[in-house]
């Protein structure tokens, strides 16, 4: 394309390096000089991050072309006989997930500069999300396992300084604090299954491990012996485990809900559109593994399928504006998930795309009516704002559609592909599945309405003060709003051909032929307009419909009745109030536990048994023994001169009787 | 010239020392109370004087008076470092003395003849002059514990002392006639030849090496024969004590290397045993009692006890390099305790003993320099590099482990991590404690003496060069040994 | 039998001596005086050791070595009352059991 | 010059040290600035070694052999390979840092303050440049002093039980090392020479006693679980810059004596062992993070921290793999300068409040932006983030690991969730939050001086994280070396 023509005067790698470093030195000069820029801190970053959409568009068209790169910026270390370079590999992948995330970070930071205004933390906010969108862009960029596992942990660093980004409040350090761990669980299994990786392949390079991966079919690890288990299976589970981390899949998902401390942006860039679809990517990129283990397409299809319904089923009873649509992202991260185990990789990716657009756009939305409800988050003090932000609530709606399934926007065309796919996986346990994403359709599109009618339709609930002051957001804001929401309608539409059914995604994805659901798809695929048609006699879109009807019946029209009904279901509410009781377990039993050892560590172990009775122990003994020992000396003459003739009848008796 | 008189010079430092004995003994008579300074200076030069005689004679090896006394590098290294402790103790000793009113010129008599009977221990060819070496040695020291006669604690110590030490002397010379009797002679050396004929299961033998090594190790002080050593190291007065650290432990070594090297080599496997037993109580016993004293001359002479465990681990060895290095170890000792009770010596006043541990609190800020050089001397007698106390520590330790009883070096090593503890008590009320307001250094007369001040610098400063470059002095103590067997 | 004495039979003598000086020492709990009549006993034990192995070897100089002995044990004698008399001077008293200042 | 680098290493901060002790407590401003002189011109002479240093060889490097004491064949005989170099360096360096960071806080007997930690530079260069058994041992004894009187003089209220408590659980460690170092010198040839000894046939049962030796003394000083529990006491009672010490060096030196003793020395009694280092090594990394989340006082937990990381380092020692014992090395190297850092991050706020109670903290951060950046850089390395040094060490460590053990690896691995929760527990409590004490409204952030030593820390912690090519090129002959000399049993045939 003609923009991008002049670009060819630089080395291709020149190029690749600008799109992590452009943020990167966004990011530092807020950083850095943030104290003195002020208000303008917003300028680097937002520089850096336009610099970075704009090559990550030129590279996606590269890669249109088939002009892939795959080299070395530089040697890392060697490390014995290991050598671990940094450097890129970007296909057609690579590039798809460049722009999502630069296009996304672009929005966000627009987003932010009217939302942020006037925060004391203003330029450190602009540093941490250029921060994050570097170490994104240094994630999907990777060519080997340790670039990805750093990219991987930097964005949780990044996360965890963005949730806790408020320091001053005790939940958001909280939330924050759990973030990170329960990442770490997630990472704590991925960096074992480098190890693995490592291990068996002798190279953390992605080509390297990938054409090793064929020798090590049929080979076996007893890690628990006497149970040989299949090595890419093992492999497989392990680095998943550091996708359900990150993609918050069950029961690593705790933190998700949480993050939502964090500012509104954060909640768009990171906890929907980005950091969260990382692991995604990764299954994505290690496709040559996962295609060569059934148990661990199995274990990812079921994990993916619970995640998306129970999810959205807690989804259902939450209040908080932004914790209804966390819960309904980790819903969403489940259908990305079953995708992946139903070998449909193109439809996981193409489903993360459509709803990274329309996620941040519904967080967006969302921030925006908190910044007109003076910072109020709870639904239940809303209603009505659909005169006061018009351009928010068509914005708001238009997500709404898209996240519910309905055609024609992008989230139905990626959902219904995502189902149809379960459907036709030959998994043990694929049926299951199905009917839990089936219904998750209900779910989503019921409690997504539910917050759109207590929000923009019904009586105004807050206060006079507020209402009186109620606004539609600055462009800053509302710009970002229409930007996304165009993608979020039109791009499941445009995009499911070359993306969704893989003639695109074909060169980074490998998928064994018995899992090639998305291939079956694709041979009877006559387009997009008849795949919408044959949606419409489907279950999917039924319920959907059915979830938009009760939701307006009850929320809109007989306001009453929710009342009414949560006493009928009481222990069903309680029951998802307590969110399955994921968080009770972990406070009680883990954190309890981890203190309490501790505890006894410290205290009995530490304390009492090795210093108190081992050395201070000994140390005390010494000296009574010592102070005993002294009173021997008694001062008196005959004493002194009986030792000695007791000390020579011993040595003499000793050479009589042993010596003799 | 007649075969008794033959190499008589070998005997010119004995004589001159002596000499000049009684030459300071009638000096100190006439000149009296005027020109009391007369007695140290002359014995000052009695002891140069007597270094350069037995310079001139390094290099020559024999025996003189038919035997009586032998002449090898044993002697004239022994010597020399006799005198060297006993010119430490001299001049140390001048303003202590004066504070407590007993600077008299019968104190540097004494002296000299107590380094008289040393000289003679350390040359005695013969039971005999051995015996007249120790009691010459023994008498003295007797007289000079009880030398400050209006303290209880210095006469106490000294009747102590007397007939304790009589029963050591009995007890040695008990054996002496055991072994005079199974051997027919007093020479060391034709023991020595007697023994090749006699069964080294004989009991009587064994007896007479018993009583033998039990006046050696009543001398030495090492347990269960050590019970003396504390009272007398804490009553006596500080600069007699400091004399009975150094030379008479020389003296005590030279009775090992006389009695049981020259002439009960060829019974080493029995006297062998005997050490063992002697190292492993004097070890547990010295340095565990150390830790639960109070006060410092006290503790040091519990210390002592194991030293003597310690220096015995080399005689165990019962090779070359294991008597070098236990001669290495004595060296060391005497050095280390001419320091830290030159130490005591020094802080002490007039109606004040800085004998107490408690009494060197906050001496870091006093004075800090003082305090400096306790911190050497503590850490070298607990065997720390990179001071000389290490090295002594690690020859013994070599020359045991090559003898094959590495169980006797880790219970060694095990005691010198005991025995660490009192020495850092020292430092810790000198460097951490705050001083105790009732202890004022600064407010007690004070009669100026630069020259021990400087000696102690010296001394204590020379336990951390020797540290860096213990070379020289090891190769010395070597040498000493080469001779002997 | 009878008529001259055996060697062992002095050795015997002397060890009882010997014996006797050691008991003496560390059984008396009165008289400092009888510590030191015990310690000459002590070295009379040792002479008569010397003096028959110097007439059963036929040698002298077990005999030279009793004479230095016995002046040594007159300067020991001479010291040690010198030393019980400033003692006494300090304590009033010579009994054995007092002399305990010194100790632990 | 060039000839006696090594030399001048150890005695030009030992001989300046007691320049500065000669000018005296009452000019501190002058020994203050002295010995910031000293200790610049003692890293500038340890610099052209890594210029110098030739990558290729694992032979011995600057080496000067000069007779010592005759008598018993020792030699003064010093020498750096791929091993020690960095320590020598990370010495050099921290030493200089370490005046700085006392310039102000530390007001009385400062000469004496500065001295001992000149003097006990130049001892730590000189227990990594040994190469001769009883200097090794020298100067690991000497080192003790300077430490015990730091911690004893300069230190908090239980200074005396702490650092008496610290002399005698390093001197029961090291003298059975010198009984072992004895014996081998009986079955060497009469020779104290570290590299002879690698090459002495040994038996099993002498391997495996002169193993536990080496174990005793390098296992207090790391310190391993169970004889660790010297080291939080330690850390408590001394003043900053001795904590810093301390941490940053003094713990690597057991860490160095395993590979520089234990290893190439027993290497059969090691595969015999290694079972039994592995296990504490866990146990190191498990159990004492659980003790280090529940701590109350910064150092402590920090102190708790560093036994944990240690844990890391011995574990890659004992699966004998390249990669492992790189990383070890690396992961010493990042511990001195993450412990380091930590430990003046916690003396910063000590100087201002004089208290390490977490609990007396909290929202730190409103008053103190510039200090909570650099200090939460510092504990996300203490977390093992990648792109920091942390990461480098523990990465390589866990992955040398599962090529032998991989359950050792997955329980070494829980460290990155413990270190995560102990480390950014700590920093929740003390640095972020509301202000809750009015002592903390009063702090002030930091001066020109501290973010001079926090950056400079800073700035490397980064570099090895980013680019630990230039640290690892330097180690890997000489790993090469030592893998294959510990593959090769020493027992005769």
């Amino acid at each position: 394309m003609w923009v991008f023509d002049w670009l060819h005067v630089f080395p291709p790698l020149v190029v690749y390096l600008i799109i992590p470093l452009a943020p990167l030195a966004g990011s530092l000069v807020a950083g850095f000089a943030g104290w003195k820029l002020q208000e303008q801190a917003h300028w680097a970053p937002l520089a850096g991050v336009a610099v970075a959409f704009y090559l990550a568009l030129a590279v996606l068209f590269q890669t249109l072309h088939g002009q892939d790169f795959y080299g070395n910026v530089y040697t890392w270390a060697v490390m014995g006989h290991l050598q671990v370079p940094i450097g890129f590999d970007v296909d057609s992948l690579t590039a798809l997930m460049l722009v999502v995330v630069t296009f996304v970070s672009l929005c966000v930071h627009l987003y932010t500069i009217g939302y942020m205004h006037g925060d004391p933390g203003y330029a450190r906010f602009f540093s941490y999300i250029s921060l994050f969108t570097f170490s994104m862009i240094m994630l999907v960029m990777s060519n080997n396992f340790l670039q990805l596992f750093f990219g991987w942990e930097a964005v949780g660093l990044v996360s965890y300084l963005l949730i806790g980004f408020w320091f001053q409040r005790e939940s958001a350090n909280v939330a924050a604090l759990k973030a990170f761990i329960v990442n770490r669980v997630g990472d704590f299994g991925f960096l074992i299954g480098i190890a693995a990786v490592y291990h068996y392949c002798g190279s953390l390079d992605y080509r390297t491990v990938f054409a090793m991966v064929p020798h090590l079919v049929g080979q076996t690890v007893e890690i628990i012996p006497g149970h040989p288990w299949n090595v890419l299976t093992w492999i497989a589970l392990l680095l998943f485990i550091g996708a359900m981390g990150k993609s918050a899949q069950v029961p690593l998902h705790v933190w998700l809900p949480e993050s939502m401390e964090g500012p509104t942006p954060i909640s768009a860039l990171i906890h929907a559109a980005t950091m969260v679809t990382a692991g995604i990517f990764m299954v994505a990129r290690m496709s040559p593994i996962y295609e060569q283990s059934a148990t661990a397409l199995t274990v990812i299809l079921l994990i993916g399928s619970i995640t998306a319904l129970f999810m959205g089923l807690i989804g259902l009873v939450q209040n908080d504006i932004k914790r209804i649509i966390a819960y309904s992202t980790l819903s969403q991260l489940g259908y990305m998930t079953a995708a992946l185990g139903a070998s449909a990789f193109s439809a996981a990716i193409f489903h993360l795309m459509t709803h990274a657009f329309f996620k941040a756009l519904l967080f967006l939305a969302a921030g925006s009516v908190i910044h007109a409800m003076a910072n109020e988050q709870d639904i239940r003090k809303m209603g009505g704002l659909r005169k006061a932000m018009p351009i928010t609530y068509i914005t708001f709606l238009i997500g709404g559609l898209a996240l519910s399934g309905i055609p024609p926007f992008a989230g139905f065309f990626s959902k219904d592909l995502i189902i149809e796919a379960v459907g036709l996986s030959t998994l043990p346990g694929a049926g299951w599945a199905e009917f839990m994403l089936v219904a998750g359709a209900f779910v989503t599109a019921l409690y997504t309405f539910r917050m759109f009618f207590m929000v923009f339709h019904g009586e105004p609930r807050m206060d006079p003060y507020t209402r009186d002051h109620l606004h539609e957001s600055p462009w800053v804001i509302t710009v970002p709003l229409i930007a996304l929401a165009i993608p979020a309608a039109y791009a499941g539409w445009a995009y499911i051909g070359p993306v969704g059914l893989g003639h695109f995604l074909d060169s980074s994805l490998v998928i064994a032929p018995q899992f090639n659901t998305i291939g079956e798809i694709a041979a009877h695929w006559q387009g997009a307009g008849v795949f919408l048609v044959h949606g419409l006699e489907a279950w999917p879109f039924w319920l959907a419909i059915a979830g938009i009807v009760c939701a307006a019946y009850f929320y809109a029209w007989r306001s009453g009745l929710p009342e009414t009904l949560s006493r009928a279901l009481s222990p069903a509410i309680w029951l998802l109030q307590s969110k399955f009781g994921f968080d009770a377990f972990n406070n009680a039993v883990l954190v309890r536990g981890v203190i309490q050892f501790g505890r006894l560590f410290w205290h009995v172990g530490d304390e009492k048994l090795i210093d108190g009775l081992m050395v201070n122990g000994t140390a005390f003994g010494i000296g009574k023994l010592a102070l005993s020992w002294r009173r021997v000396q008694t001062g008196y003459i005959y004493h002194y001169a009986f030792a000695m003739i007791i000390g020579l009848i011993l040595l003499m008796t000793y050479f009589v009787v042993w010596k003799g | 010239m007649n075969a008794f008189l033959l190499h008589w010079t070998f005997a010119i430092p004995e004589i001159w020392v002596l000499s000049m004995a009684c030459v300071v003994l009638l000096a100190d008579l006439y000149l009296g109370e005027r020109l009391r300074d007369v007695a140290p200076v002359l014995t000052v030069l009695t002891l140069l004087g007597a270094a350069v005689l037995t310079f001139f004679e390094i290099g020559q090896s024999g025996t003189a008076f038919a035997g009586q006394l032998i002449l090898d590098p044993f002697t004239n290294v022994a010597e020399l470092f006799s005198y060297l402790a006993v010119l430490m103790v001299v001049l140390y000793s001048r303003r202590y003395l004066m504070d407590r009113g007993i600077y008299r010129g019968e104190i540097y008599v004494l002296l000299l003849f107590a380094l008289l009977g040393v000289m003679v221990m350390v040359s005695g060819g013969s039971l005999l002059s051995i015996y007249l070496g120790l009691e010459l040695l023994a008498l003295s020291q007797y007289a000079l514990v009880a030398f400050h006669r209006d303290s209880l604690s210095a006469t106490e110590a000294g009747l102590k002392y007397f007939v304790l030490g009589a029963l050591a002397s009995g007890l040695l010379l008990y054996g002496m006639s055991l072994l005079y009797g199974l051997t027919g002679t007093l020479d060391v050396r034709h023991i020595a030849a007697a023994l090749v004929n006699v069964n080294s299961s004989n009991l009587i033998l064994v007896f007479a090496l018993v009583f033998i090594v039990a006046g050696i190790a009543f001398k030495l002080g090492a347990a269960p024969f050590h019970m003396w050593l504390p009272d007398v190291y804490q009553g006596a007065p500080t600069v007699v004590t400091t004399f009975l650290a150094s030379a008479p432990k020389i003296g005590a070594f030279a009775l090992i290397v006389r009695l049981l090297i020259d002439g009960g080599y060829g019974m080493l496997e029995s006297w062998q045993q005997i050490f063992i037993a002697l190292t492993l109580v004097s070890l547990v016993v010295g340095n565990l009692i150390a830790i639960a004293q109070q006060n410092l001359k006290r503790m040091l002479a519990y210390s002592t006890v194991g030293h003597v465990g310690f220096l015995s681990l080399g005689i165990v060895a019962g090779t070359a390099a294991g008597f070098a290095s236990a001669f290495f170890y004595t060296i060391v000792y005497v050095l280390m305790s001419l320091a830290g009770f030159g130490m005591i010596l020094l802080l002490s006043r007039a109606g004040f003993e800085a004998e107490r541990i408690d009494d060197f609190k906050g001496l870091a800020q006093r004075k800090p320099w003082y305090a400096f050089l306790m911190l050497i001397i503590m850490f070298s007698m607990a065997g720390v590099p990179p001071t000389v106390g290490f090295y002594a520590k690690l020859a013994v330790f070599q020359a045991v482990i090559a003898a094959g009883y590495v169980w006797l070096a880790v219970i060694g090593v095990l005691l010198a991590v005991i025995g660490a503890f009192y020495y850092l008590r020292v430092v810790k009320v000198m460097f951490f404690d705050a001083p105790d307001p009732d202890v004022d250094f600064e407010n007690a007369p004070i009669v100026r003496d630069d020259l021990a001040s400087a000696t102690l610098s010296m001394n204590s400063l020379a336990l951390l060069v020797l540290g860096i470059v213990p070379g020289p002095l090891m190769a010395f103590c070597f040498y000493a040994m080469q001779g002997v067997i | 039998m009878g008529g001259q004495p055996t060697l062992a039979a002095y050795l015997i003598l002397g060890a009882i001596l010997f014996s006797i000086g050691v008991v003496g020492i560390f059984l008396n709990r009165k008289n400092v005086i009888i510590l030191l009549m015990a310690i000459e006993l002590l070295l009379l034990a040792v002479n008569i050791n010397l003096v028959a192995f110097s007439r059963y070897l036929g040698n002298l100089e077990g005999q030279v070595f009793v004479f230095f002995i016995l002046t040594v044990a007159a300067a020991e004698a001479a010291i040690g009352l010198a030393i019980l008399v400033v003692y006494f001077r300090n304590r009033r008293s010579i009994n054995v059991e007092d002399i305990d200042e010194l100790r632990g | 010059m060039n000839a006696q680098l090594l030399s001048y290493s150890i005695w030009v901060p030992i001989v300046g040290g007691l320049l500065v002790l000669a000018v005296g407590d009452r000019r501190a401003q002058l020994a203050r600035w002295l010995a910031l002189l000293v200790s610049l011109l003692a890293f500038a002479i340890t610099i052209p070694l890594y210029t110098g240093f030739d990558t290729h060889t694992a032979a011995m490097q600057f080496s000067e052999r000069v007779a010592w004491i005759p008598s018993l064949n020792i030699y003064y005989h010093l020498g750096v390979d791929g091993i020690s170099l960095w320590f020598v360096l990370l010495t050099s360096f921290l030493t200089v840092l370490v005046v700085i960071s006392s310039w102000r806080n530390v007001q009385t007997r400062v000469a004496q303050f500065m001295a001992a930690f000149l003097i006990m530079e130049g001892m730590m260069i000189g227990v990594f440049c040994a190469l001769d058994a009883i200097l090794f041992y020298v100067f690991w004894e000497a080192m003790l002093i300077p430490m015990f009187l730091i911690i004893g003089v300069w230190g908090g209220p239980r200074r005396v039980y702490a650092t008496i408590k610290f002399f005698l659980y390093t001197f029961l460690g090291s003298v059975l090392m010198l009984v072992a170092l004895l014996y081998l010198y009986f079955h060497s040839d009469h020779s104290f020479d570290l590299l002879v000894y690698q090459h002495t046939p040994l038996g099993m049962t002498a391997q495996i006693l002169i193993f536990i030796a080496f174990f005793v003394a390098f296992a207090v000083k790391i310190p391993m679980w169970p004889v660790h529990t010297w080291l939080p006491d330690a850390h408590v009672e001394a003043p900053t810059a001795g904590s810093v010490v301390l941490a940053a060096i003094m713990l690597k030196m057991g860490a160095y004596g395993f590979l520089r003793l234990s290893l190439p020395i027993v290497p059969d009694a090691s595969h015999k062992l290694a079972w039994l280092m592995i296990l504490l090594s866990l146990i190191a990394i498990i159990y004492v993070a659980l003790v280090a989340i529940v701590q109350e006082d910064m150092k402590k937990l920090v102190a708790y921290s560093s036994i944990a990381h240690m844990g890391f380092v011995t574990l890659g020692f004992f699966v004998f793999d390249s990669v492992a014992i790189e990383g070890s090395i690396i992961q010493m190297l990042s511990h001195g300068f993450i412990s380091a850092a930590m430990f003046l991050c916690i003396g910063v706020l000590y100087d201002r409040m004089h208290t390490r109670n977490i609990r007396a903290y909290g929202g730190v951060a409103n008053v103190m932006p510039i200090f909570a950046a650099l200090m939460m850089l510092f504990a996300m390395g203490n977390v093992g983030l990648p792109g920091t040094s942390g990461f480098v060490g523990e990465f390589m460590v866990v992955l040398g690991t599962y090529q032998m053990h991989p359950w050792a690896a997955i329980l070494a691995a829980t460290g990155l969730i413990t270190g995560a929760s102990y480390t950014l527990w700590l920093f929740k409590r003390a640095i972020f939050g509301g202000i809750v004490h009015p002592e903390v409204a009063a702090l002030k952030d930091l001066d020109l001086r501290e973010i001079l030593v926090l950056g400079t820390l800073a700035a490397f912690t980064l570099l090895l994280g980013v680019w630990p090519a230039p640290f690892l090129d330097i180690v890997h002959s000489s790993v090469q070396h030592l893998v294959a000399q510990i593959a090769v049993s020493k027992i005769p045939a």
